[in-house]
């Protein structure tokens, strides 16, 4: 039996394929689905301090490769998410982790106060959102902004601190430098592609924002790009997490192997079902066994060492 | 990429009631629905009123984009994704009971129940505000065994609410099944009473939808997504979430009253 | 009968499906196939002063969705190129459009030099390719040097001047502004995006170089949304030339519509044939004219006004 | 993503040539070759010498990947794509020019040209360095119908070049094809003659390959790209590129002495 269970800044995961932000953390019952769909860990819809519709719909376009969106983040405020959070932490047995995001280190600080104060396991900083002005990667792109939001938010919650990053961006080597400086405990990579789509017989863009995010399995390899890249340059310091287009055990053991300790999976619900993270934990598992290695530790980074 | 469907008709079929049909090379089953695409307007999720080759929707104008649907000319376009959702299951003897546009998934439903799956006995009620509300009324006389009207104004069928009429009927014994689908307020005590009696119940539910394709939650009745698990619940279902009933998601996944949010 | 002709800085084109550069482009007869297979004008192989052997194999991985390279701008050298393109003008009647690239702007000019000495049309200028160190999109992500080598090079040579750039960045509006106020007379975008694969079984990059440029019809909303981003920042001072991605017509009417003036395609004839530029051109034209376009200029732009 | 197979055995042909056996279930036909990984040393394009569901390469140690397939053991793995490229044509009368590994690809033409396609006749030359050059000498016996083989220094039959001895056999009227396969030192006076006395000719060419999917440009010899339009090029191709032969493209692309290339 190959030993798939990892630990990430201290929380222990039975597996390492979480529930990524923004696909079904709305609620605790949600959140539980996604327990019960096999993800090891939960993280919560991105939430900032007040409630924010989003954008108006169409904010979904799906094309043969993958799924453009641009929600905008929208969440009922962090106070609704923290009632939330504290009722998934008692119907879940997985860690439970906030992911928040702000116009400045300021919001980010309030809106991770309140997810600890909700019983969050650990807080995941969105510092990559593509499609919301003023927020998510406008911030996560300029590497001082990170720094500063994230020792920030490290100087006030003693919580581990998850830190999402954009593959927007040529400087991905040095942001990520930056998060680690500012105390960042693990760094996650990636949020969606800046994509676009458009109708031809209607002559519009398929998004009411014009264009959005690019999550599934076109994604894959810029995400293991991304990875890989983050972990040249942040070494061992601390764990790299991946996610972008993991559909399969194989997707995800490219990723382990790139640098990842642990993965996230999004997109893939739609393409597989509830269940996709059970079924990639047991893909990686037999992978694992049918290759004699151990434990997934063995294995990550070991591509590009 | 979304598909892009054109005009072959529209029907006002009754006040702000239009049915506009397509032709669309999809299977589809009554209870599903497809998300709308209005571009520069939205997208929203409307039942699919009719299933062959030539779908139908049927749309009340309740705001923007509905009323951009509602005025789409022959030979005009618009974008589809779908179909979506799951959909009734037939049984020997069904109970429908229709609230206003509910009817718009219900009816090709009853078609079907009789022309494809040839039941027993379907018996329809179907409740609006007034006559003028109410549509497809020769659809549905063609294919139920029998019809109840109900207006809360009288102007057509009996007066009061449709659920004065059809909750008596909801008796263990008879139907086999019962099929709802209409404004939350008069589900939930058809829904209740179906549970309390032992009688298998299938109600289908509208939640704020986005993505339609169960990722964003938006649509999220407990633990279940409506546009993936739904639109129709079955009894199981049903026993589980009847107390969530009554209480939507607002647009930023707020719960909010169902009353509360136009 | 639609118009699909074109005007690119002065040069006409019977249509808009030009080859994209580093495919075919390698010989003059290589280039002929190209305009046998249809395409309305001719990228050459990217070159620099001086001989290239580029990147060990394997230099491809393909996927799914798309194709991973790492070629590493082989070329034989300006002179060698200068001596295929000037046997190409004779050969061929389409226009012949030399790549080059260089680690600065010296370097650009004096392959530009050589290029128009040959007889090219026109220049492209490489500030893009991902996985060359020291030229490239190293050199494309920063705005000043983009300036810098765009000014150089139209101060040396009276050709149209195309500047390539990659969409590996935040910065692009930036850096196609800067293009332009160098006198870039055409923007073309994108390269590749960067991407990496692992092969599981091997727990190796599937790249020598392990990651590489990704290209292919997986890259299709991540061009457009480029394009668009520029034509935004650009409006109409110059053309914007989308590539990425284009596999159908359908696919390059999603580019003229965010704004592209004209496309090329590469990895298409990977996926069509060398037949794909003209069967590109035959459905835009089918489009146009079931749509009742009379010109494809009618809808440059469309979805974005 | 590339595939991984694992060798089932490896065997010593010749000198410095080694056969390994692999399952891959691929439709192959012969003529076609693989682009075949060891990660850390290089892909290299091989023909395949085995086309069945037990697949077969032969290679010659040239150089670091070369040497790297030919020291695989049993169980160990490589990466593989393809097959890519042409293959072939069969006719009634064949006759074929191998010299040292140009056999590997034609060996399973041989073999499927009797075995599946019962041609009435075949005549093999095979030429090499010397008798440790040779390499499936049973298996050609077994397939064609004759088989002539030349030495450079005699150590096995005739003593010269393959070329003294295979020329004189191609005369208008007895063969309809004549495959051949080897140094282009060897097939240029081959292809000439053939085209010179009218006789159907299919060459296996070699160039420098690195995509080979007919992107890249590298393998390209006139106007056709080896690895997509050939390997294998017919009479017609031939005729036009024939003045372009003994020219390959280095890594960098520039036109070099095929002699130059090692
Ligand atoms: C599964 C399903 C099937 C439906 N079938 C039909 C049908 O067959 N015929 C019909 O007339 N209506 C149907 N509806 C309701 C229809 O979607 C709304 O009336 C429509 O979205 C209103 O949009 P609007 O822009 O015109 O109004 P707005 O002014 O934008 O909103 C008015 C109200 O409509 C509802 N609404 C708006 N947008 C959405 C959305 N994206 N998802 C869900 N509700 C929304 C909200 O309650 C909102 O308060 C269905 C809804 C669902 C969820
Ligand atoms: C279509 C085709 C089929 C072939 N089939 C066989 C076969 O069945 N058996 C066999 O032994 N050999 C075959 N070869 C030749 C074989 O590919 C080379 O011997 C091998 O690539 C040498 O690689 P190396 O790393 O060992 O040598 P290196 O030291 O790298 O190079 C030695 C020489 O090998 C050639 N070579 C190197 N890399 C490549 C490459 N990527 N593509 C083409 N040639 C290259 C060049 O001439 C080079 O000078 C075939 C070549 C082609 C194009
Ligand atoms: C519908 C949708 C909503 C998302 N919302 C968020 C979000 O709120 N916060 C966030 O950090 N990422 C969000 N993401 C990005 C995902 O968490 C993930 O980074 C991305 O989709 C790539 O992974 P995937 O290919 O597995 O989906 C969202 C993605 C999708 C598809
Ligand atoms: C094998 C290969 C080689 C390439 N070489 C070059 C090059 O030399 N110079 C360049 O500007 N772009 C080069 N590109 C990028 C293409 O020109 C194009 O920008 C990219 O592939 C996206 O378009 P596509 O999806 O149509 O292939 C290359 C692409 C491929 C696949
Ligand atoms: S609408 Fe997004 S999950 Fe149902
Ligand atoms: S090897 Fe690239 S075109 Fe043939």
């Amino acid at each position: 039996m190959a030993d798939i269970g990892v630990e990430v800044c201290g929380i222990r995961l039975k597996h390492p394929v979480m529930l990524a932000s923004g696909i079904l953390g709305i609620s605790a019952e949600t959140m539980k689905r996604a327990e019960e769909g096999g993800a090891s860990a939960v993280i919560t819809k991105s939430f900032s301090i007040e409630e924010r519709a989003g954008h108006e719909n169409p904010t979904i376009a799906l094309f043969k490769h993958g799924i453009l969106n641009s929600m905008g983040l929208p969440n009922p405020g962090a106070r609704a998410m923290a009632k939330e959070i504290e009722k998934a932490k008692k119907m879940c047995r997985v860690p439970i982790i906030a992911s928040v995001f702000g116009k400045d280190a300021d919001e980010f600080v309030k809106a991770c106060e309140i997810a600890r104060d909700s019983g969050a396991d650990a807080v995941e900083i969105n510092l990559s959102c593509p499609h919301v002005p003023g927020t998510g990667m406008e911030l996560g792109v300029d590497p001082n902004a990170v720094k500063e939001i994230v020792t920030e938010v490290k100087s006030c919650i003693d919580l581990p601190v998850f830190v999402k990053l954009t593959p927007n961006t040529h400087a991905l080597q040095k942001i990520a430098l930056m998060a680690v400086e500012g105390g960042a405990d693990a760094i996650v990579a990636i949020n969606t592609v800046r994509g676009m789509l458009i109708n031809p017989m209607m002559k519009k863009p398929e998004l009411s924002t014009i264009f959005g995010g690019y999550s599934g399995p076109g994604i894959l390899p810029i995400g293991i790009y991304c990875v890989y890249t983050i972990y040249s340059a942040v070494g061992q310091s601390v764990p790299v997490i991946g996610v972008g287009g993991i559909c399969r055990g194989m997707d995800a053991i490219q990723y382990f192997m790139a640098g990842a300790s642990a993965v996230q999976v999004g997109s893939a619900v739609y393409y597989r079902g509830y269940s996709a993270f059970s079924e990639i934990a047991n893909e990686i598992e037999t992978f694992l066994e049918n290759e004699g290695v151990n434990s997934i530790r063995d294995i990550i980074g070991i591509a590009v060492r | 990429m979304r598909e892009v469907v054109e005009v072959l008709e529209n029907n006002r079929v009754a006040k702000n009631v239009h049915t506009i049909r397509f032709r669309w090379k999809r299977d589809a089953r009554p209870g599903q629905f497809v998300m709308v695409w209005i571009p520069g307007s939205g997208e929203v999720p409307l039942s699919l009123s009719y299933v062959g080759d030539i779908k139908g929707i049927t749309v009340k104008v309740v705001g923007e984009t509905t009323e951009k649907i509602a005025r789409l000319k022959t030979g005009e376009r618009f974008g589809i994704r779908g179909p979506y959702g799951n959909s009734y299951s037939y049984a020997n003897k069904i109970l429908v009971i229709a609230g206003g546009t509910g009817m718009c998934s219900l009816a090709p439903a009853i078609e079907m129940a009789r022309v494809n799956y040839k039941v027993a006995f379907i018996k329809v009620f179907f409740g609006a505000k007034s006559a003028e509300d109410l549509f497809m009324l020769d659809r549905i006389e063609k294919f139920a065994d029998a019809l109840v009207i109900a207006t809360e104004d009288g102007s057509l069928g009996k007066k009061g609410l449709i659920t004065d009429f059809a909750l008596p009927e909801i008796k263990k014994g008879f139907y086999d099944i019962v099929w709802t689908c209409g404004p939350e307020a008069m589900m939930i005590p058809i829904v209740k009473k179906c549970l309390a009696e032992g009688v298998n119940v299938e109600a289908s539910l509208e939640r704020y939808m986005k993505c339609a394709i169960g990722v964003c939650g938006s649509c999220a009745i407990g633990r279940f997504l409506v546009c993936k698990d739904g639109p129709v619940f079955d009894t199981k279902i049903l026993s589980e979430i009847i107390n969530g009933l009554g209480k939507v998601r607002s647009p930023s996944g707020r719960l909010i009253d169902y009353a509360e949010q136009s």
